[in-house]
């Protein structure tokens, strides 16, 4: 669960954004679609403690494990600057994955960086011989990141930017409502809060028989002992308060409470 | 020969110094990934009150400088499912428990302590930081009355169990607190709990945390704790399990020399999930390589040459 | 349009609300090689007593995660060498000065304070971390009587200055210091002095510190210096200076946004002798970034939509 | 006096020991036998304060400074992890460095890393063509560094180890009891505080007219303004703090208390 791995390679895929493959056999062995990490991004007391990156996909014929990011903030920063070769501390895989059925049709909704999961996600449905279609919104079509390897995967992708560089001009919610969301048996989405948000609305007027999201929080120890991670559920007794690290990342849409 | 690491605190025996800090391991289970829950001194589990607790809302975390901010609020599921549920599992263990006693009311901590005490708990720790509810939030640690009245309590339904004080160091001087705990019936002290703390995001400019103020733990506090520490040896001498940024052999050391016979590990568990499992075991190689043939000589060895 | 920076604090014109924290950039011409002194907000000086003192035995100084504990033990050179030597050439330069007093009884604060006046400092902070001998040693600022005494005596010989009551946040509880030392006659509050710590080496078994404990500084314990500025704030509504780990223009918009009007650098400098240079510098960019026309503006932003 | 300065060269020299070559024109130009650095080891708040190192040497018509130091804890461990290229903020030159006379017959005694400051003194009183005695001490033979370049300063060399694998065996303490201390005009003394304080009592004994000593304590600003790096100096009127910083860290023998 715990380990010191070592840098295979690191590039730079867009703006402030970066994918990195480490060497994890064991992790890359065990990974399901929707799980994460909690890398440590230094070997000082600052910062401090571990941060949560999901894991965007694994090679398991070569050991690899792959990581998307993009950096917004010191722990970011600080692992952009890693060169191949230097070694990083990780714990995983982490929480649980998305419910990946052996058969069907599958809507894959991302925002951002949530295609980080997702991508992983499409993989094994399509792996499958599962139907996928794939919406998809980004700022700019340079944000955009993994679309050859989305078309390599033979998935109808539709894409949306903030300025029409690619696609839809607007956001990836704006064009699922133009497009209407396609019969599928589970929707499944990642991206900023605001759009999971608007999204959640959607899928419920929409009448979309499960939607699964994945959700983010500042985390203490990932592994469900700190209730650091708390998002608001709602349960058979009224609200409760649910661990991203460890009842999630992944929930169904319907259950989770907006504040 | 292996160095001694066996150290008895308050009657309680433990098999080596370390143990958990209440909060941060939550019921021991959690960490079984990772740790052999039978190699360490003991485990401290998560303040329970008498009913269930949702805590606050969220964000209830954010990192500083060497250190982070927590305000989880207490979220626990409860006297009942504590004892329970989780209580037969850890004697399964054969690990020994220290359960972390909190409440909102004098009463409420004697009725949690009580249950935990006929459940068979090896000891008792009482989070004295939690709000009044009958003094408007203020901490029962920072009033001698209820430090007072809420130890006496527990003490009364705790047989003969070692029941530690868990004090901050805010609000009273630290000693004076001990002092008080321990005329009232602690048999020791747990030192620290977190210092009080507040973040700004500026750009939304509120404060980070849900609930605006929370808990500063982690290596940026380790020098108030060892500071208390240090004091509370010197001038009561009262058993004292120490805590406080702990991340690494030489930090426990820091604070078995100044007067702490356990060490606990708190946020240093997040940092390295089998920190209390490589400290134990580092211990054994630490001191030999030092020569000390038992760890006890160590305890309060940094105040030999000060007046004590 | 570039953004106002000019601040008034209680009376105080400040050019921009970036100053010094005593004891950190000695009588600020130590810092000149790196800074222009008349582009900071002002300079607070090392406290001052009223005969030299040699301070604390070495070593004074080690460093902590993300922080630092000193133990210098106010060395300096009396309030006579102050105001001949240090004061013209200050004056000279056009910048504004706050001299910080110390003493070990309330006597000695009073004629410290009044030297200074006289001599047409900008206004007095009072150290109030200072053991008071009188009480074995007992800090003045969690002495409510000693709070009150030595505020209300400097107070009276400062003349229409405005005088700053420096606290810690250790002993009493801060926002009840503040209101003491406000009713004394205090315009405002420094917030926050170091708070107590202890550093062992494990190697020799001793304390670090040469005087055994030190007063911990640095980016570590800025989460409770923005508490205590936050709690001040709302419950007093007092003019402050902020201060505790400041080492980024991100670092004094909390500041400044929990209700500090003035932020202090003190062991930021350490790290970058530049440093109070370049947030005076670059609050401007910050701020246009941001869309604030005046700083002002920000002053306890992080309030609103928090009950006050 | 404040320097983001690039990493020409890093060397290991002896078992945790290195030598590292920072391109600072400004400060080679400058800096005087005696003064110092301060070094920011990490661009994160952890290790925090700047790390005191002699100046070894400088080159000045390559705009280099040297710096020589031992590995003993994190911040000189983090030094030691940066490769040619890197980056580093310096802060000096700082402090009083020793009295260089133009004319005179000198002895240098160093122990350990003592020879950092030490190396750069040696180079300018030959560079004047003064006559000078080298007596050196360190824990074997392959501690005992810039022995080439010393003999090719044309120094009177005396060595010492504490295993006898060069020179002398035992301190240089001990070699130069024995062998006696040369006439001088000056004798200047850097290393480990005991041998310094047991040099200081054979200065005494033995009349040597002027002893120059440098000290280390640990430091906050390093430039006058805390008083952190406090020494005790016998003052006219008694016993007196000084600062290493900014009275030394050169300070003649005699006056330094050793407590
Ligand atoms: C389960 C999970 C999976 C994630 N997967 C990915 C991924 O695959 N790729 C990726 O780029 N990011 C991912 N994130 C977000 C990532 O964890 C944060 O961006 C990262 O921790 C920021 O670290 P930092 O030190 O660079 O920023 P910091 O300096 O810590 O913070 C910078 C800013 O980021 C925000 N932030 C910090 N941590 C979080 C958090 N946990 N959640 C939300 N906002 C935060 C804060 O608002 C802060 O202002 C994931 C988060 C979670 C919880
Ligand atoms: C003026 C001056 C010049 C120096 N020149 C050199 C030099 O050229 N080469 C060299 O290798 N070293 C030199 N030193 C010593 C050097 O500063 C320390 O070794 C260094 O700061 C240790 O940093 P660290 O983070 O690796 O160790 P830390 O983790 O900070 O400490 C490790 C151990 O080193 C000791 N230590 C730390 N700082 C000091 C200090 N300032 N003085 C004495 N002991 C200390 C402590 O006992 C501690 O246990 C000099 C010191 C001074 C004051
Ligand atoms: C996330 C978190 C939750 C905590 N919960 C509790 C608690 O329930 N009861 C308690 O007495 N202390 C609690 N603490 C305080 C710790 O037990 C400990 O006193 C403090 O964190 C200092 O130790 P550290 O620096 O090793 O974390 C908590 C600390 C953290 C970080
Ligand atoms: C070396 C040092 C010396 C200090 N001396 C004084 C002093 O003389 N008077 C005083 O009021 N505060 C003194 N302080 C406290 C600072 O003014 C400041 O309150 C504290 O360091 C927190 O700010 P910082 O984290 O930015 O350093 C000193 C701090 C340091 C680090
Ligand atoms: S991060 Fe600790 S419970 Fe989720
Ligand atoms: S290190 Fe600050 S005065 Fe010398």
């Amino acid at each position: 669960m715990i380990y010191d791995v070592e840098i295979v390679t690191q590039r730079k895929v867009a703006t402030d954004c970066y994918r990195l493959d480490i060497y994890a056999p064991e992790v890359a062995a065990a990974a399901q679609p929707g799980q994460f990490l909690m890398v440590k991004t230094s070997f000082t007391l600052d910062p401090l403690l571990r941060r949560p990156l999901s894991i965007n996909t694994v090679d398991r014929t070569r050991g690899l494990v792959k990581i998307l990011y993009r950096v917004v903030g010191r722990g970011t920063s600080l692992m952009a600057g890693k060169k191949l070769g230097r070694r990083l501390s990780i714990l995983g895989p982490l929480g649980n994955g998305f419910t990946v059925p052996s058969k069907g049709n599958f809507v894959v909704v991302a925002g951002g960086l949530g295609i980080a999961p997702l991508f992983f996600l499409v993989q094994r449905l399509r792996a499958l011989g599962n139907e996928v279609a794939v919406f998809y919104g980004a700022q700019n079509r340079f944000q955009l990141l993994l679309i050859e390897e989305l078309n390599n995967l033979r998935v109808n992708l539709f894409t949306a930017t903030n300025n029409g560089s690619s696609g839809h001009k607007g956001t990836v919610v704006d064009l699922l409502r133009v497009q209407g969301i396609p019969p599928a048996e589970i929707v499944y989405a990642a991206g900023p809060p605001p759009m999971l948000r608007a999204l959640s609305g959607l899928f419920r007027e929409a009448g979309v028989p499960r939607a699964e999201i994945t959700l983010e929080e500042r985390m203490g120890c990932g592994v469900g002992a700190c209730r650091g991670c708390a998002v608001r559920i709602a349960g058979e007794e009224g609200p409760v308060y649910k661990r991203v690290c460890a009842d999630g990342p992944v929930f169904r849409a319907e259950e989770v409470i907006w504040e | 020969m292996r160095p001694v690491l066996e150290v008895e605190i308050a009657g309680l025996k433990l098999k080596n110094p370390i143990v958990t800090a209440s909060g941060t391991f939550g019921f021991g289970l959690e960490y079984e990934p990772f740790v052999n829950l039978a190699a360490l001194g003991g485990v401290v589990l998560k303040s329970v009150t008498l009913n269930p607790r949702q805590g606050n809302p969220p964000p209830r975390i954010t990192e500083t400088p060497a250190g982070m901010l927590n305000s989880i609020g207490l979220q626990n599921p409860g006297v009942t499912e504590v004892v329970e549920h989780f209580l037969p599992e850890l004697k399964r263990r054969r690990v020994k428990v220290i359960a972390s006693v909190a409440g909102e009311t004098a009463e409420e901590y004697e009725l949690v302590a009580g249950r935990l005490a006929q459940a068979g708990v090896d000891a008792i720790e009482i989070n004295l930081s939690c709000p009044n509810v009958s003094r408007g939030g203020m901490a029962f640690g920072s009033d001698m009355e209820a430090v007072r009245s809420v130890t006496g309590r527990v003490r009364a339904v705790s047989g003969g169990l070692p029941v530690f004080a868990k004090l901050g160091v805010l609000g009273k001087d630290v000693v004076e607190t001990a002092r008080t705990a321990a005329a009232a019936g602690a048999d020791g002290v747990s030192l620290i709990n977190t210092l009080p703390g507040l973040a700004v995001d500026p750009k939304s400019r509120r404060p980070v945390l849900g609930n605006v103020t929370g808990g500063l733990s982690g290596p940026a506090i380790k020098p108030v704790a060892l500071w208390a520490v240090w004091r509370v040896y010197k001038e009561l001498g009262l058993p004292i399990i120490g805590m406080g940024g702990v991340t690494s052999i030489q930090d426990v050391l820091e604070f078995i020399m100044c007067g702490a016979t356990a060490v606990a590990v708190g946020t240093g568990n997040f940092v390295n999930p089998r920190l209390t499992m490589e400290l134990a075991g580092g211990l054994d190689q630490a001191l030999s390589l030092e020569g000390v043939q038992d760890i006890k000589e160590l305890i309060g060895a940094a105040h030999l040459g000060s007046e004590r």
